[in-house]
């Protein structure tokens, strides 16, 4: 069976001016990445900012360029297919439902132009889709006449999950789709995204830096950190036995509402990763409170991790 | 690169103030009144602009001693109706305003999206054109274009309009730069949406309310040049009544008879006055002050 | 006994329109950490900064009662207040990466506090900058001196920020979302420091916070707000055991927690929006959203009690339950 | 830093280039030059003779070839009409134009700087909408026309300036004031815009929270970071002032470089044209250096990594 997503050593650096008085820099936003979505299933991908995991995101789009791997699209290389082609696999949902949509169309305008954009479908037929989508995600008729700016977050966002879907593409990224939102909204949304995924069988690439919400939603979890998967597994047996020390940090960290707990020690020092300049050897050893001195020279490699994962730690 | 034009976003709220709106209606209203004068003002003024009248030279406006009825305004040193060249400089001022902002926001506009678009080496090149662009003193090479080629109209908006899009570029790119990264822009590619309609439907509309703005300096800024240029002898030809000309013709007058330089000059002021204030109030619509 | 600070029928106005806040009240004991829990726009960073004086220009705040530690607020010139703040009272804010002047260094930005109100030298103000830095756990604090704010990671900044609060030993600290634009490994140690200092200082803390989690570890009280009004106020154990309030007990549904978590049900969550509040608006500003919502909700709503320290505005009566399954 | 200095100048030097490619295809556009120097009255065989004199007669781009390398070690040519070599003229004439675009940029700061101030801190009150108006008014004022009405006040009807000339410091004084004029409205903008903005930041409201004083958060704290880019937009605004000044050193008959170009274009002294605006332009590459490395070195951002 071919993966939904496949996502081969897949590296990209850019080029940072470092203005007047300093060096330029070379940032390794994602480097050396593997890995595979079965068609179907989730992938949450957590990490902190500046992990690399929007990055991954925008590759997997095609919306940037790697510098060097390869990104396969149901089978097929991304950059192969061309925009349409590629429009109908694999759509994006993105964080701010308040820079997604453009402020000057209207919604129903919005939600039709991956149709349009094809060019083979009639007026009457994008029509008859567009108020389908929107009824589906929850948004009136009367929604789609309006403008994005009369819409609330939490609506503006369901209209971009609309557009995401109006053309069924098999695959969705979604990049922090309810990070900008309210709490009590972004149950509205995850539902939703639930919802649709069991109905019309797709395919997530959850991107989130909230870990409760990832396990709410994904049925296996890839844990970035400095550009790379520093572990992957199963979302059960991930959150029962996390193996990487950053993993056990980040779980650890996660306020549950659980009165008179205090706030854990989880122990890591303020050196803050730095993706212009990756330490030598595991790149958390400056964080890590395990750390020995091979993890300072030697870079780990992936080990495998029951049942299904990976775990990139000398100690693991 | 330094730039001289920073801009908040295009996302922001309107911050509207009752006293901008008043000053972007008054505006409306000086532009909308000249704009009237220049159309069918010649239809109410008793005299022709040409028509020379040796023995009633300098007659003064009907506010002063000595004015002879008819010529409301008075007479310029050739007895010619004062009135009814301004109201044909009317004409010329807002036709070179407005050719010079079709040319060069067609220039600018087309170069700045494209150079905030494409970055990269289209970017570098757009960038070497505006820099080269604004190290040319403007007023100098449009003295020595006309001096040189000879005067007229056409060659004055031609001229204005190939030196004026400097202003129209750089907002282009530097908005169309905060824009195309946006992830409405993003969102358009995902879907499938070709180059074209990303510059033409995603970028041009949200940055269209800028460049509104700018071209209502740019316009200002055409009118007074080309009134610089005709006072320095160098712009419109005589005997066409360009304020900026009839300014000059009245300079030798000037120190005895003050108001012939005061009218063409007052005339200016305003519409230029007008044209910013309608400027000033779409900038108030946008809440964008540093777009200047 | 008269708490740090007390605050009641907090209205909050901006340009004599619509009411940012519609008479909050709460108070704040010596020595505790207080929440003002809410989702985004209901007031309660308003309040926050209603309390210091800070309101964006434009904005109207009038209390039947506001006092710090027997001051009466309301009455104090702009300059008096100036006198109290970074002094007496001190704020820390949400955004680390903007809230420190980029112009100058962090020595130079914290030292003037000190010299602000204590007087003294310069040089004694950087020292005990040094000092406050080491105590916030802020590595190589004379290095820092002579750093500016973009050249500190953003937890580095919120240290800083929280340093430069503490110069002049200020009794209460109202701290605005200090760590929502924060990484939640940056997060658990920032609150980790405050609780600290709070033990150790003997300093109040008022939180304002959307997040439920960090209510739960830090909080000795919690007010509830919803659409400008504080509809719950409740000692925080109690608050999570028996939410009276449908929106709490909506909020705390929403919420998914690790490790409890069943991944083909679906979360709990309140529906619609919150509704826009215009002038004479009256009743409970949930009963749009709530399940439970009947005619008598369009009237004022009565303040009840559930229990000595615990009350809620709904018309509902009090009852035991469980806490909400997440 | 070296390196980026030397790119910059390697890109100043290739505006530069382009210019003088472009200052030399405007005095060719005129059609036959060796005809409008001989002038009206000329015969085919004085043209032919002119022609040879001043290299009319060689391919176009030997003919520019030749200025671009003479111009390189500062050799401009011959005046046809002052009968001087070109850079001689220039040198004499340029300090005139830079004590008055000097002058000009002072007083516009001078005025300028404060006003913005007081139009931020006072925003929305009649203070604001006052200097607001004043920049407007100022905006649409031509320049030319500014100054004959001073000429009239202040030269004619009050009597204590001199109309025109440049012998002495008060020559300066009433041009000062109208080139200032052209700077003064978008310095003053710059400044209210950017001090509104940084009033507004949140390091401001920091400042507010820790107690300091008004005036302290005012010049301190705002300023500071307002200034940044007055300073080194100033720079390049004196570029502009100087390739504006033509028209102000004509009206008031000051003998500086603008009122050069202005001459030698009446007199079709195409060398010294093609100089003015080669001359003009290097200043202006210069100063837009000059602002870039006065950015750097106010903003800490820029300054340090």
């Amino acid at each position: 069976m071919t993966s939904a997503i496949e996502v081969r050593n897949l590296r990209c650096e850019f080029r940072v001016n470092g203005g007047w008085f300093a060096a330029e820099k070379r940032v390794i936003a994602v480097d050396d990445v593997t890995f595979r979505v079965p068609a179907g299933s989730v992938l949450g991908i957590v990490g902190e900012s500046g992990c690399g995991k929007s990055t991954l995101a925008r590759l997997i789009l095609g919306l940037l360029k790697p510098t060097a791997g390869t990104v396969l699209v149901d089978g097929k290389r991304l950059f192969d297919l061309d925009r349409k082609a590629r429009a109908r696999l694999i759509q994006p949902v993105f964080q701010d439902p308040f820079a997604s949509l453009n402020p000057r169309h209207r919604i129903k305008d919005i939600v039709a132009l991956p149709l349009t954009a094809q060019g083979t479908f009639s007026r009457a037929e994008i029509e008859r889709r567009v108020a389908q989508i929107l009824e589906r995600v929850g948004l009136s008729a009367a929604m789609g006449e309006r403008m994005p700016a009369q819409l609330s977050g939490g609506q503006r966002q369901r209209a971009a999950i609309a557009r995401a879907l109006v053309l069924e593409p098999r695959i969705v990224i979604c990049d922090e789709p309810t990070s900008a939102l309210d709490v009590s909204v972004q149950a509205q949304i995850l539902n939703l995204l639930a919802d649709l995924r069991r109905d019309l069988g797709l395919t997530y690439l959850f991107i989130s830096h909230n870990l409760a919400v990832v396990e709410h939603v994904a049925s296996e979890v890839a844990v970035m950190y400095l550009g790379r998967i520093v572990e992957r597994n199963e979302t059960d047996a991930l959150f029962r036995a996390p193996g990487h020390p950053y993993t056990q940090a980040l779980l650890q960290s996660v306020l549950t509402p659980e009165p008179g707990r205090g706030v854990p020690d989880i122990g890591l020092g303020d050196a803050m990763p730095d993706p212009s300049n990756i330490p030598p050897g595991c790149r958390f050893n400056p964080r890590c409170r395990i750390a020995v001195e091979r993890c300072r020279t030697v870079a780990p490699s992936p080990m495998a991790r029951p049942p299904q994962g990976m775990v990139e730690c000398h100690l693991a | 690169m330094s730039e001289p034009i920073a801009i908040q976003g295009p996302l922001q709220a309107p911050l509207t103030s009752r006293v901008g709106m008043t000053g972007f209606a008054i505006g409306i209203a000086i532009v909308g009144i000249i704009a009237v004068a220049a159309l069918i003002g010649n239809q109410f003024v008793p005299h022709d602009p040409f028509t020379q009248d040796l023995g009633n030279r300098l007659k003064p406006p009907f506010w002063m001693e000595g004015t002879q009825a008819g010529h409301l305004l008075g007479t310029d040193q050739l007895g010619r109706d004062y009135l009814a060249r301004l109201v044909y400089g009317a004409r010329i001022s807002l036709l070179i305003g407005i050719m010079t902002v079709i040319t060069s926001g067609v220039i600018g506009i087309t170069l700045g999206v494209l150079g905030g678009f494409f970055g990269g080496r289209v970017d570098d090149a757009v960038l070497f054109a505006i820099t080269t662009r604004l190290s040319i003193p403007v007023v100098l090479v449009a003295l020595a274009v006309v001096g040189l080629m000879g005067s007229g109209l056409g060659l004055v908006v031609a001229t204005l309009g190939l030196l004026l899009w400097d202003r129209f570029a750089v907002v282009a790119r530097a908005t169309t730069m905060q824009i195309r990264n946006l992830d409405y822009v993003n969102a358009a590619r995902c879907a499938g949406a070709s180059t074209m309609h990303l510059l033409v439907k995603e970028i041009v509309p949200n940055i269209a309310s800028h460049l509104a703005v700018v071209a209502t300096l740019e316009m200002a800024l055409a009118i007074l040049l080309e009134a610089a240029l005709s006072f320095l002898g160098l712009g419109v030809p005589p005997p066409l009544p360009s304020w900026g000309l009839m300014i000059a013709e009245g300079k030798d007058y000037m120190f005895f008879s003050a108001w012939v330089i005061m009218i063409p000059g007052v005339a200016l002021f305003v519409l230029v006055l007008g044209i910013n204030l309608v400027g000033d109030g779409l900038r108030n619509l946008l809440g964008s002050e540093r777009l200047r | 006994m008269s708490a740090l600070l007390e605050v009641e029928d907090l209205v909050v106005t901006f340009g004599g329109r619509s009411a940012a806040v519609r008479g909050a009240s709460f108070r704040v004991e010596k020595g505790e950490t207080h929440c003002l829990v809410g989702e985004s726009g209901c007031g309660k960073s308003v309040t926050a900064l209603s309390i210091m004086n800070l309101l964006a220009r434009g904005g109207q705040r009038s209390a039947k009662r506001m006092s710090f530690a027997g001051t009466d607020l309301l009455s104090l010139s702009d300059r008096e207040m100036a006198r109290l703040r970074g002094n007496r009272i001190s704020m820390i804010f949400q955004e680390p990466m903007t809230s420190l002047n980029p112009a100058f260094t962090v020595g130079s930005q914290m030292a003037e506090v000190l010299t602000r109100h204590k007087g003294g030298t310069r040089a004694a103000a950087l020292e005990r900058s040094v000092e406050l830095m080491g105590r916030v756990g802020i590595t190589a604090p004379e290095m820092r001196l002579g750093q500016f704010p973009h050249q500190l990671s953003g937890g580095l900044r919120q240290r800083v920020m929280i340093a430069m609060a503490l110069m002049c030993d200020p009794q209460l600290l109202v701290a605005d979302e200090p760590t929502t634009a924060l990484d939640v490994t940056v997060q658990a140690q920032i609150l980790r420091l405050l609780a600290t200092l709070k033990r150790e200082l003997g300093l109040a803390i008022l939180l304002i916070t959307h997040d439920l989690g960090i209510v739960a570890r830090v909080a000795d009280r919690v007010s509830v707000m919803y659409a400008g009004e504080v509809v719950e106020r409740a000692p925080t154990a109690e608050l999570f055991r028996s939410p009276q309030h449908p929106y709490t007990r909506g909020l705390l549904s929403c919420v998914p927690v690790p490790g409890r978590v069943q991944r083909d049900r679906p979360l709990g969550s309140i529906p619609g929006v919150v509704p826009a509040i215009g002038p004479g608006f009256a009743g409970c500003a949930f009963r749009s959203r709530c399940s439970q919502a009947d005619a008598t909700c369009e009237h004022e709503i009565p303040r009840r009690q559930a229990g000595g320290t615990h009350d809620y505005l709904c018309r509902l009566a009090p009852q035991v339950s469980e806490p909400q399954p997440a | 830093m070296l390196l980026l200095i030397a790119r910059r100048l390697g890109l100043g030097l290739l505006v530069a280039l382009t210019v003088m490619t472009l200052a030399f295809m405007l005095t060719r556009l005129s059609g036959d030059l060796a005809i409008s120097i001989a002038g009206p009255a000329a015969t085919q065989a004085d043209v032919e003779i002119i022609r040879k004199a001043y290299g009319l007669d060689r391919p176009l781009y030997v003919q520019f070839f030749s200025w671009v390398g003479r111009a390189m070690v500062g050799d401009f040519g011959q005046s046809y009409f002052f009968k001087d070599s070109v850079a001689n003229l220039i040198a004499r004439r340029l300090p005139i134009t830079l004590t008055l675009g000097l002058t000009g940029l002072s007083l516009a700061l001078i005025i300028s700087i404060p006003l913005g101030i007081l139009a931020a801190v006072r925003e929305n009150t009649w203070i604001d909408r006052g200097v607001t108006m004043f920049t407007m008014v100022g905006q649409a004022i031509p320049s030319f026309w500014l100054a004959l009405i001073l000429m009239i006040v202040l030269g004619l009807n009050l009597g204590i300036l001199p109309i025109s000339g440049t012998g002495t410091w008060q020559h300066f004084v009433m041009p000062g004031i109208v080139l200032a004029f052209t700077a003064i409205p978008a310095l003053t903008r710059l400044t209210r815009s950017g001090m509104i903005e940084a009033m507004a930041s949140d390091y401001i409201r920091t400042a507010r929270a820790k107690g300091l004083s008004r005036a302290r958060i005012i010049f301190k704290h705002a300023l500071r970071n307002a200034a940044i880019p007055v300073v080194s937009i100033a720079a390049v605004q004196l570029g502009f002032m100087l390739g504006g000044s033509i028209v102000i050193e004509t009206v008031f008959a000051l003998h500086g470089v603008g009122y050069l170009g202005w001459e030698s274009i009446a007199k079709n002294d195409f060398p010294v044209v093609q100089a003015v605006v080669l001359v003009l332009a290097s200043i202006y590459i210069g100063l837009t250096l000059l602002s870039d490395i006065l950015n750097a070195l106010l903003d800490p951002r820029l300054r340090t990594g």
